[in-house]
Order: structure tokens, then C-alpha cells, then sequence
């Protein structure tokens, strides 16, 4: 008990100042890498439910954009047909999310590996047509238009606070819940009992851990987190199937792959990576006479070699085998 | 590379700076003044623009974004707007609105564009039109006949169309057909075969609102995107159904595959396509790869209605083709495939012609306001490659508002049903269809807009 | 004719090519245990290498044959350069679970790395891609039957590969091998089966049928680095639903697939067809999670 | 004639050591038995000389060769045939098809040779011959070990390695199984590596033991001597 306290502690003094950190920074920025930092947040709570998710069960997900969908839909939803304010919309879009992943999670912990991969990735390619199919509420391939809204008087009357910086002051606590909730939750018992199915389950269920059960409340759970994302997400402007669609999960994918599958440290790391890997070819290739049709393709081919590259050196990610369990 | 390299020292900077901060008080952040406009220096003028150019919606409007560029590289060649050089700066958002968001911020407060030009895409652009508009920045020529982004400039104040809205080409069709195949809709022997976005159903709508209306039996959909499962289902559904009038309102490529769908199960209604669809080039690339000769491919596409508002790619004896041909094979950059002479130049040549005659109307002086007012007062007054008229008030943001219909002939070139070219012009809304009495200015010999 | 029959013929002729990617898929998943998401990556990437020789005036046939081949090597490569120093990696993880899912996510960059290829190399404009015999649906009179020499040519070539695949795998040493290295890679071994040669092998048939799948869907669709995507999906879901252990398996999902398709897009509305695929999907896994023909115990990772 | 030579052998299983300097001799035409407790490192042991575990150290010796670390299917090239633990058999295959399995890789070259070995396999074990078509999952588990057995001898081995073949099985299908390699030995001087638990069944019929424990030889002595060595007995064997 004293040490699960020790260790909560140790997670808020951690994520407060790591929140701390970001909040003074961002007024040193300029408002596009604001922006770039309210991207890495919101994305960066997306790689966190596959980390849960990898982490803690060992199973990859395809679909962990349509997940996002879901909260966001979840919370666009109530904003444009209630008037919600956005913070009821992320607890709508945690509990929708949450209740998905519980029927997600029926099914899928029947099944494992590629089983969910493809079963996932089905799910975000049918995201659309479920748009359409309740257009009046989901706004249909259009989608619904959301955004973060301006700032409430008693902060825009004490400093002028941008459009991109309003983004980032959202997004930060969210992304901060996400993070101590997360870190708290791979540390705590029912974390270590996630990982003892993923490393043996049948191991693990003579221990007495009930592993189909547990293998639902990880589901539960990433999903939880990814709505959240998702909501965070859709108010950059748009909750819509373009705004989720299957490439999105392969984006977080790669961040969780090249940060480390499994280290919250490393899915920040990734989730900077695959934001700003952009802005680098740009940089790399500007002054060089590239072609239009070569230079678009570029982060594609790059992606698909980074993560290549990742898992054939060490899969274990930038993030390092060094720290990860030992049996 | 100097900005880039300031940027990351702006980072480390940055890192450093907060770690001080934190130990002493918050410094304020300044307020940034504001001095000249954004993306105006006296030697330049940036504009910003995004369109898929790869993936499934890219083909066809790739190839866009090449011919506005090489008709501002033409009027650079000409000393530029007012001294002012015109640089496009491109994005390509896959048309997946997620990225276009994140593309967007990079041209506004990276690149810091004057303006966003010629941005292709319905789905992509709903998704940050409200952030552009917030900001101020002029939403110019938006590549998207969807008319809820300009029939409301109260609620979208800096966006304007580049396109007729898809509500105004299809009720002129809708007219068209009542006038032309009064019988055969009268005997229910009309269907449509259409994608279910906005784009489709604003075709839809069009259709209805001049009282066209397809019974169920003829009215077929996809998904837009899903042609690749191929549509041969549906165009078998439309050939039991008997119809001998098939009305697409679908994407080339979808339109392409319909249309030699047909021909392989031997049903050969007419067709009516809209002008979305209709593209000459993608139709008969698909086709020919198809292994169908060249001469297939126009055999199949000769005799296909369809409407445009402005003279067909094919017309060689209208000034503005002659003109934008000559620019687009003198001055385009862009890879082979892409320079091929077609509806989608020709609509990026026009726009960059029509951004061209904007920046000069808002005079030497050049701000986002002044630029938004001109097109407001004065944007109703451009004249273009097209034979409509351009409707840009105060009331509406939409563009061309008459379209002509016509028939492909063996050459694959769109023309007048009847030999006279009448347009028609009408609104977004329930106005009427009236002939328009437009005559479209010639163009100057040096192929530059004159304003004023 | 009517409708349902001509529904029927459309949706096997389509279910065909679903089910020779659904067999790619499964052979390598069987002989290799990846199941590999890149396939039809690779099939688009051969497909263009078809394309380009017809348009540079050779003829569909030594075309076709290219494509097999290059289909085959590229999937010998991808083995031979990525999973199989992967495979090795991957006995020393220390967790099984998620070393099982690495190959999957190597697929999905190999994927990423073909496509951006073939964009970088040919993405011009959108193509088609020829029959090698007429796809007009054959005349009946005046009016004409719900189907194509195309339709009977994909159904041929689809049977023929099947029963040379089943002779291949029942009839021959190098079958029995590659079976045997699929199901118990120790005693393979034991028995003096070179097991990674044999995964090899599955990589390069799986190329080769995957191909053959993209040469005989394309013409009914476009080509573009994206547009096979939907095959995956689709052969994916025929897989599982057949059971991803089972070639045969594979062959009913496939026309499982490709009759309901059809069935639901004429029947029903297309745009509920992602929504039945979902469905099924779900239900099979939910009520049968080995698939119809399936073995016995779910393979876990 | 060839002997295996094992000298100070050392492999990990995992993260324990499985063999810890493991050295012994068994002697060309002779059957050799290795016996010890549940965990003693007979099976790694097994492995190990047939390739399926990397050694750490030591070498493997047959004949003139060292095989140490060599990959298994170029080790029964070289004449070792392994039959792993648990009637390593593939159920879904056909009982021919488990059989011609083990010969695949010289059927190209001696294909006459391998119907010879098949069919003198089929000698062997006459049961299997009546259920040649039958799928190997229908087997009793006797009838599996059989069949395990005659997939490693079709590759015509001269070294046999033979782990647990009594495991799971009646009495009287042990005597049979183990008379039928003690009979094969002798008659055609098949050397046997005997891995078993059942200490006594595998010294009656051995000429040599080899006595594991915690993955090192405590005894290395004829079996005959083995046999009557109580205290030995009584340390390790536990009767």
C-alpha cells in the first residue's frame, strides 16, 4: 500500500512538472510549433491506449483510430446537437469509448494477434459507412464541425492568448490525465497482472489471474483512453471519416513502434517523431532538386522505413531494451 | 534553410528558456503588431493551397495545383502582380482531412501564406474553412461545387468558389432533361447511379428541386471510393430496370468505370454525366488501360451529355484555350503526366488567372481585408476562360452560376447540343432558370487579366 | 436470366479472386506465420510492372508471366531480407505475444514502402489494366447472358491454380515438406526439412497467387498504389471467416465474400456492404473463431 | 563405425542452465541410455546433439566430425536421427505421409532406397502397415510412437536419439517398443542414445549408462554395473 502511494506520488510530481514545463514553454514558442506540441498531445493520448494496450496485453491494434472516432464522434455529437461545453464532452467520449471496448473486447479477446489486427482494421474501414448510416447525428461523410472554442473571459481579460496556444492549454491537462492515469495504472497491481498474461498466460491463469476477464478490462481501458484522444482530436476542426481513417491508427502505430511498444516514455518520443517527421523532410529537402511526385511520397517511403528499421535493429524501440521486464 | 535553422534555435532556445522561467515569474508573451501583411513583401506574394496529391482521390486533380503554378510562373515571367512575384506554396493532404489540418497550420503559421488558393476538396476543406475564415485569411477559388460554404459569406466571409455550386449544374440539367426527355421521364425510364457524399446528394437535390425525381428501382449508389469493388452490380440493377437515360453524378474515375461497365453488358442507355465526371483524359486513360483502343474509349464516350461553364479543353479555336495551351506547355513544371493538356489544367490555369486579376484588383496596397472587399464589390466583374458569369457578392461567395449543356463528339470534345451554345443560369436555391445573356470579354493578347 | 442468377455468376467470379488472395494470405500464415498485410501491396506493385510492359507494347501474356515471377521474388525478398532475420530476432524476445505481432507490423511497412514506390515510379494518372480475352458479356440475341469470357477465364485460371496448389500440396515431396514445416517446424526439422527454405517457398506461392489475384481484379477496378487495399480487407475477412489455417477454407470465405457482396449490393444497399463485412466478421469470430474450416484451437499469436 | 563424443557440453535453457559440462561416450552399436530425474537435462541434452538447443560450450563429436551447433536438418544428414519427446508425430498427416516425412530429403537422390526403408519399417512395426492411409491423429499413443520412430529410421540413421518412448504409455507397449530398437541394434548396429525416466526398462536392454543430475554426469558406467548399484539408485533414481 505504501508503495502504491510512493509511486502515485511520484507520477503526479512527475506529470505536474512535466505539464509545468510544456505550459511555460509553449509561451516561448511560435503558434505553429504550438500547434506541432497540441498535436503531439492529443496524438500522444492515441499511442498511450496502444501502449496499454501492447504493453499490458501484447496484442496490436489497426483500429485504435476508429477508437478515437468513436470518442470524438462521441463528444462532436453532444457539442453540435446539445451545446455541450468541451469538457463534458470528454467524459461522454471516455465513457462511450469505454462501453465500445467493452463489446470490442468481448470479441476480441476470443481471438489475438493478426486475428485482432485484421479484425480492427476492418472496423475503421466501415467508420464511413456508419457516418452515413446515422447521417443525421454523425453528419455523414461530411462529419461535424467542432473546434476548441476561445478561451473564457477570466484568462483572455488577464493575457491574449492565441488560437494554437488555446489548443495546447486544452490539450495539455487531458493529455496530463491520460499520462498519470496511464502510469499509475502499468505500475499498479492490475497493470502487473495485464503483464503476466501478456508474458504467459497460461502461466498466469494457474496463478489464478483470470485472463479472458483481464484481457476485457485492457480493452476497456485503451479504449477509454483513445476516446479521449479522439475527442481532444476532433476539435482541431472536424469530427469526420476523413478525419479518422485508416491511416490514422497506422500513425500511431509507428509511434508506438518507434518510441518503444509498451514504454510511456517512448510513445511521447515516438509521437514526436511521426509529428514533426514532416517538417524534417521538408527541411532535409529543401534546396534539393527533388521532384513534386518524388518529395510527396517521401514520408510514406520513410515511415515504412523508419518502422522497418525499428524492429529489425531493436524492436524494442528509440526507448531501449534496457529497461524493459526481465522474467 | 535560414528560417529552419533559426526555428530550431528558437527550440533549444526555447528549452532553455522555460527551464528559467520556471523558476522565476511567467513572462508575458508579446503581442505580435501588426505591421505589413502576412505573406506580402514588396517582392512577393504567397499564396497557399492543398489538394491530394497521392492517394485514392488524387488522380486528375494533381494535376491542378501544376497549372496554377505554371500560370503564375507566367506572370512572374511578366514582372508579377504590381512588382510583386506570386508564390504558390503546396500541400498535399492525401484528402484526408486530418492531415489537411495539419497542413494548414503549416501554410498559415509556418509558411505564412497571404491567402489559401484553389484548395481542392469538400470533405478536406469543411474541415478547416472555419479556422481560415476566423482568422481572416481569403479562402480564394475553393476547388468544391459544395454551396454550404459560399451560399452564407456571413458565415463564411473569406471563402469564395472556384466551381458552380453542384445544386446549380444539376437543376440546368434537371431543366435540360424535362425539356429534352420529357417522354422517357414521364415513362420512368430515367435512373441515376450516384456516390453518397455531398456531392452526389447535392446532385440529387438539384435534380428534385426542379421536380426530378428518380423512382427507387432506378436509383442506384456507392460509397465514394469503393469503386475499386467495381460497379457492376448496380449498372446491372439500372439495365433490369429498363431505363434508356442514366443520369452519373459520380467522380471520373467512378464515371469511367460505369460507362464501360455498361458497354461490357451490353446496355447502352444515354448518359448524362456531370461535369465532375466528365474528363475526357481520365475516361479514356482508365479506358485504354483497360486494353480498349483509344478509339473504343471515344467511341464509348461520344454521344455522353454533359454540362460545363466553360469552353471545352478540346475547343482549339477559343482564345483562352489557345492562350492557357501555350502557357501550360511553355511554362509547366510538373512531371509528364501531369502537363497533359485537359479539363484539369484548364480549370488551374483559370484559377490562376483569376487569382491573378484579384490580387490586381486589390490594388498595390495589398491586404487580406482589402482582397476580401474587392472580391465582394468587384469579383462579379472578373471575366475568366469561362463563359458564365462569376456571382460573387455580398449575398453569396458562389462562383459561376450558368452552365451550357453538350454532347461529346467523336473527338472527345464536348459541345453544344444543337450546334448553338445556350448557357443557363440559375441559383443554389429555388430561383428560376433563365438564359443567360453573358458575353465572356476576349482576352488580352499578352494572356493577362486587365482589371479596372 | 434473371437477377439472382446473374448476381450469383458476378459475385463468384468476383469471389474467385477474393479467394486467391484469401489463399495467399493463408499460405503464408501457415508456412510462415505472418499474416501478411503487404500482400496486396506487392500484388499492386507486380500489377504495374504488367501494366507497363502491355503499354510498352508486349503482350498481356509475357506480362502475366512477369508479374507471377516478379510476385514470387518480391515475396522471396521480403523473407529472405526481412522476416527471416525478424524470425531470428524473434526467438531471443522475451515475450511471445508481442513478438508475434512484429511481422505483422513489418508487413504493414513493407506496404508503406511499395506504395510510395509506386507512386514515386508510376502514379502519372489512374490506370486500367486489360483482359486477356473480351470482358463484353456474351450476346444472347438481341439481349445479353450475365456474364463474360473474362468471368469464365477468371473462374478457369482461379480452379486451375486451386487444383495445382491441392496436387502440389498433397502430390509432392516438396508440398508434404512445406506442410510439415508449416505444422510442426521441430520435426520438420528433425526430419531434414530445410523449415526456413520452406517458409521461403510459401512466400514466394503466396506472392505468386496474390498477383495473379491483382492481374485478374484490376481490370475491373483501377490501378493505383491505394486502390488494393480493399482486396486486403477483404481477402483478410475471407480468410478468417473460412479459417486461416484452411486453403480450402480460404476458397469458401472467398466466394462467401464475393456472392454476399454482390448479393447485399444488389439486395440490399452498398452502402451497408462495410457494414456487412463487419458483421460477419464479428459473428464468425464471435461464434466460431477458428473459421468454418478452421482448426481446432485458435492459433494465438 | 562412429562414437559420439560429448565433452564438456553446456547449454542454457532459457535462462537456466540446462547442461552444465556434460562429457560422455556412447560407443558405436551399442545402446547407451541416459537416465536421471525429471529436470535432469536428459531431453536438453537430446536437443542439443541433435541441433534444436545451441550449445554454449563444449563440443559434439560423431565420428570424425564435430556437429557441434550445426543446424538439425544438416545433423541427420550426417546420420542422426532424433525422436523428440511426446510422440512427435503431425496428427493431421496420414501415417504413409509422417513415414516418407523423414526420407524427403534423400528421396530425390535414393528413391528406390527410401520404398526399401519404408517398407522395412512397416516390417517393424506390422500395426502401422495395417493403418497406412489412416490420419496419425487416429493412432493410440503406442501406434504414434511407433510411427515417431520409423519417420527418424527412414532417413537410414546410424545414430538413433531416442527420448521418453515409454512416456504415457502401458507397460506392455513399452517392453514391445523398446524390444523392437534393442532388436534393430543388434541386428544392424543402429547406435541408441536412450533418454529414459523409467530407469530400470532402459537399463535392462542398455550396454552403457550415463546418469544425469542437474545437468551434469554423476555416473558414467556400464549398465549392467549401473543396474546393480543400489546406493547410485536409491541417490538419484529414488528406488
Amino acid at each position: 500500500m505504501d508503495k502504491g502511494k510512493k509511486i502515485w506520488r511520484k507520477n503526479l510530481i512527475k506529470s505536474l512538472t512535466l505539464g509545468v514545463f510544456l505550459f511555460l514553454l509553449s509561451f516561448t514558442f511560435e503558434p505553429y510549433n504550438q500547434g506541432q506540441l497540441a498535436l503531439v498531445l492529443m496524438l500522444f493520448i492515441g499511442v498511450l491506449s496502444l501502449t496499454v494496450l501492447t504493453g499490458a496485453s501484447g496484442q496490436i491494434s489497426l483500429g485504435q483510430g476508429a477508437l478515437m472516432a468513436v470518442g470524438g464522434y462521441a463528444s462532436a455529437s453532444l457539442i453540435t446537437n446539445l451545446g455541450a461545453s468541451i469538457w463534458v464532452g470528454f467524459l461522454v467520449a471516455v465513457s462511450a469509448t469505454a462501453i465500445f471496448g467493452l463489446i470490442l473486447g468481448t470479441a476480441a479477446a476470443r481471438v489475438s494477434g493478426p486475428y485482432l489486427a485484421g479484425t480492427t482494421l476492418v472496423i475503421a474501414l466501415a467508420l464511413p459507412s456508419v457516418a452515413n448510416r446515422f447521417e443525421s447525428v454523425l453528419g455523414g461523410d461530411v462529419g461535424l464541425i467542432v473546434d476548441f472554442g476561445t478561451p473564457p473571459a477570466w484568462i483572455s481579460n488577464l493575457i491574449e492568448v492565441g488560437y494554437e496556444q488555446w489548443q495546447l492549454w486544452v490539450a495539455l491537462p487531458v493529455a496530463l490525465t491520460a499520462l498519470f492515469f496511464t502510469s499509475n495504472l502499468m505500475a499498479s497491481r492490475a497493470g502487473r497482472s495485464w503483464q503476466a498474461v501478456r508474458d504467459d498466460e497460461i502461466g498466469a491463469a494457474v496463478s489464478g489471474i483470470p485472463v479472458a476477464r483481464t484481457k476485457v478490462i485492457v480493452f476497456v481501458v485503451s479504449s477509454a483512453i483513445a476516446g479521449l484522444g479522439g475527442a481532444l482530436y476532433g476539435l482541431r476542426g472536424l469530427v469526420g471519416p476523413s478525419v479518422y481513417p485508416v491511416s490514422l491508427s497506422l500513425t500511431l502505430l509507428t509511434a508506438a513502434i518507434l518510441g518503444g511498444v509498451g514504454s510511456i516514455a517512448g510513445a511521447f518520443i515516438g509521437t514526436l517523431i511521426v509529428v514533426f517527421l514532416p517538417d524534417l523532410i521538408d527541411w532535409a529537402i529543401s534546396g534539393l532538386a527533388i521532384s513534386e511526385q518524388f518529395s510527396n511520397y517521401l514520408p510514406s517511403l520513410l515511415t515504412g522505413v523508419l518502422l522497418l528499421a525499428t524492429i529489425i535493429i531493436n524492436p524494442a524501440g528509440v526507448m531501449g531494451a534496457g529497461h524493459r521486464r526481465k522474467h | 534553410m535560414k528560417i529552419r535553422g533559426s526555428q530550431t534555435k528558437r527550440w533549444v532556445i526555447g528549452i532553455v528558456a522555460g527551464a528559467v522561467a520556471s523558476t522565476l515569474a511567467i513572462a508575458p508573451s508579446q503581442a505580435i503588431p501588426v505591421r505589413s501583411e502576412v505573406g506580402v513583401s514588396a517582392t512577393e506574394i504567397v499564396l497557399g493551397m492543398q489538394l491530394p496529391q497521392t492517394g485514392a482521390a488524387s488522380p486528375g486533380y494533381k494535376k491542378v495545383d501544376d497549372a496554377m503554378r505554371a500560370y503564375f510562373d507566367y506572370v512572374n515571367s511578366k514582372g508579377g502582380v504590381n512588382g510583386r512575384k506570386i508564390k504558390l506554396v503546396v500541400k498535399d493532404d492525401v484528402y484526408k482531412a486530418g492531415l489537411t489540418i495539419s497542413t494548414a497550420s503549416t501554410l498559415i503559421n509556418k509558411d505564412k501564406v497571404f491567402a489559401m488558393v484553389g484548395s481542392v476538396g469538400t470533405q478536406t476543406h469543411i474541415s478547416i474553412i472555419k479556422d481560415i475564415n476566423r482568422r481572416g485569411i481569403p479562402d480564394l477559388f475553393v476547388n468544391s461545387g459544395y454551396s454550404g460554404f459560399y451560399i452564407d459569406p456571413k458565415k463564411y466571409p473569406t471563402s469564395f468558389a472556384a466551381l458552380g455550386t453542384y445544386v446549380v449544374e444539376s437543376k440546368i440539367e434537371a431543366d435540360f432533361l424535362k425539356k429534352n426527355y420529357a417522354a422517357e421521364l414521364a415513362a420512368g425510364k430515367v435512373g441515376i447511379l450516384y456516390q453518397t457524399d455531398d456531392f452526389g446528394r447535392n446532385v440529387v437535390a438539384g435534380f428534385k428541386q426542379q421536380g426530378v425525381i428518380f423512382p427507387a428501382a432506378n436509383t442506384q449508389k456507392f460509397v465514394a471510393g469503393s469503386q475499386g469493388l467495381g460497379l457492376t452490380a448496380q449498372v446491372q440493377a439500372l439495365q433490369k430496370a429498363g431505363v434508356t437515360l442514366v443520369v452519373i453524378g459520380a467522380v471520373a474515375s467512378a464515371t469511367a468505370i460505369t460507362i464501360g461497365t455498361a458497354a461490357k453488358l451490353g446496355f447502352a442507355p444515354k448518359w448524362l454525366v456531370t461535369s465532375v465526371g466528365s474528363d475526357a483524359t481520365t475516361f479514356k486513360t482508365i479506358l485504354a488501360s483497360q486494353g480498349q483502343s483509344a478509339a473504343a474509349a471515344a467511341f464509348l464516350l461520344t454521344g455522353v451529355i454533359s454540362a460545363s461553364h466553360a469552353p471545352s479543353p478540346g475547343e482549339d479555336t477559343d482564345e483562352f484555350v489557345v492562350a492557357f495551351k501555350k502557357i501550360n506547355t511553355e511554362f509547366n513544371t510538373g512531371a509528364a503526366d501531369d502537363k497533359v493538356w485537359d479539363n484539369n489544367v484548364l480549370q488551374g490555369m483559370n484559377i490562376g488567372y483569376l487569382t491573378t486579376a484579384a490580387l490586381m484588383g486589390a490594388g498595390k496596397d495589398l491586404t487580406r481585408k482589402g482582397l476580401i472587399a474587392f472580391m465582394e464589390g468587384k469579383g462579379a466583374t472578373l471575366s475568366s476562360a469561362a463563359l458564365s458569369p462569376l456571382s460573387y457578392s455580398s449575398k453569396t461567395h458562389e462562383a459561376y452560376n450558368s452552365f451550357w449543356i453538350g454532347a461529346y463528339d467523336a473527338n472527345s470534345v464536348l459541345k453544344p447540343i444543337g450546334g448553338t451554345r445556350v448557357l443557363n443560369t440559375t441559383d443554389s436555391a429555388d430561383g428560376p432558370i433563365t438564359v443567360s445573356t453573358y458575353k465572356r470579354p476576349a482576352i488580352a493578347a499578352d494572356a493577362l487579366p486587365k482589371v479596372g | 436470366m434473371n437477377t439472382f442468377i446473374s448476381t450469383l455468376i458476378t459475385g463468384t467470379a468476383n469471389g474467385a479472386i477474393f479467394a486467391l488472395a484469401a489463399l495467399g494470405l493463408v499460405i503464408v500464415w501457415r508456412g510462415a506465420g505472418v499474416v501478411n498485410f503487404a500482400q496486396m501491396g506487392q500484388a499492386m506493385f507486380t500489377t504495374y510492372i504488367a501494366s507497363n510492359l502491355i503499354n510498352s507494347g508486349e503482350s498481356y501474356w509475357l506480362a502475366f508471366i512477369v508479374a507471377l515471377i516478379s510476385g514470387s521474388l518480391l515475396g522471396m525478398i521480403i523473407d529472405l531480407l526481412i522476416m527471416r532475420p525478424l524470425a531470428h530476432k524473434k526467438s531471443s524476445s522475451s515475450t511471445k505475444t508481442l513478438a508475434a505481432t512484429i511481422p505483422v507490423i513489418a508487413s504493414l511497412g513493407i506496404l508503406a514502402i511499395l506504395q510510395a514506390l509506386a507512386g514515386i515510379f508510376w502514379a502519372g494518372e489512374e490506370r486500367g489494366f486489360p483482359t486477356p480475352v473480351n470482358s463484353f458479356y456474351f450476346k444472347n440475341g438481341a439481349g445479353t447472358l450475365p456474364f463474360s469470357a473474362f468471368n469464365l477465364f477468371v473462374i478457369g485460371v482461379v480452379l486451375i491454380v486451386l487444383l495445382l496448389l491441392t496436387y502440389f500440396f498433397t502430390q509432392t515431396g516438396v508440398g508434404l515438406g512445406m506442410r510439415a514445416a508449416a505444422l510442426n517446424p521441430e520435426v520438420a526439422r528433425l526430419s531434414g526439412i530445410k523449415v526456413s527454405r520452406m517458409r521461403t517457398l510459401s512466400w514466394a506461392i503466396s506472392g505468386a497467387a496474390g498477383s495473379l489475384a491483382g492481374l485478374l481484379i484490376t481490370p475491373s477496378t483501377n490501378l493505383s498504389p491505394n486502390t488494393l487495399d480493399l482486396i486486403l480487407i477483404i481477402a483478410f475477412t475471407a480468410a478468417v471467416v473460412g479459417g486461416l489455417d484452411s486453403p480450402l477454407g480460404a476458397v469458401i470465405g472467398g466466394l462467401i465474400l464475393g456472392i454476399g457482396i454482390a448479393l447485399v449490393t444488389t439486395y440490399g444497399s452498398p452502402e451497408n456492404v462495410f457494414l456487412a463485412i463487419l458483421f460477419l466478421l464479428f459473428a464468425v469470430q464471435l461464434i466460431k473463431p477458428n473459421g468454418i474450416l478452421g482448426g481446432k484451437q485458435v492459433r494465438r499469436g | 563405425m562412429k562414437n559420439l563424443m560429448v565433452s564438456d557440453l553446456v547449454t542454457d535453457y532459457g535462462h537456466v542452465r540446462a547442461l552444465d559440462g556434460v562429457s560422455f561416450i556412447a560407443n558405436a552399436g551399442e545402446i547407451t541410455t541416459v537416465i536421471g530425474a525429471n529436470g535432469a537435462g536428459k531431453s536438453t541434452l537430446l536437443r542439443t546433439i541433435s541441433g534444436l538447443e545451441k550449445a554454449k560450450s563444449g563440443t559434439i563429436s560423431w565420428g570424425d566430425l564435430e556437429i557441434t551447433n550445426l543446424a538439425p536438418e544438416a545433423i541427420v544428414r550426417l546420420g542422426v536421427a532424433h525422436v523428440p519427446e511426446g510422440h512427435a508425430v503431425i496428427p493431421t498427416f496420414s501415417v504413409l505421409e509422417n513415414i516418407e516425412m523423414g526420407a524427403l530429403f534423400r528421396r530425390r537422390k535414393n528413391s528406390t532406397d527410401v520404398k526399401v526403408a519404408i517398407s522395412e519399417v512397416l516390417d517393424l512395426f506390422p500395426r502401422l502397415a495395417e493403418r497406412i492411409k489412416q490420419s496419425a491423429g487416429s493412432l493410440s499413443g503406442g501406434e504414434r510412437q511407433m510411427l515417431a520412430i520409423s519417420r527418424a529410421l527412414v532417413s537410414r540413421p546410424e545414430l538413433l536419439l531416442l527420448d521418453e518412448p515409454s512416456l504415457g504409455l502401458a507397460p506392455l507397449v513399452v517392453e514391445q517398443i523398446i524390444q523392437s530398437i534393442n532388436q534393430l541394434c543388434r541386428s544392424t548396429g543402429l547406435t541408441v542414445l536412450l533418454v529414459e525416466q523409467n530407469a530400470n526398462t532402459a537399463l535392462a536392454v542398455a550396454d552403457h549408462g550415463v546418469l544425469l543430475a542437474l545437468g551434469k554426469v554423476v555416473s558414467d558406467q556400464p549398465a549392467a554395473k549401473m543396474r546393480a548399484d543400489s546406493a547410485l539408485r536409491s541417490a538419484y533414481l529414488g528406488y
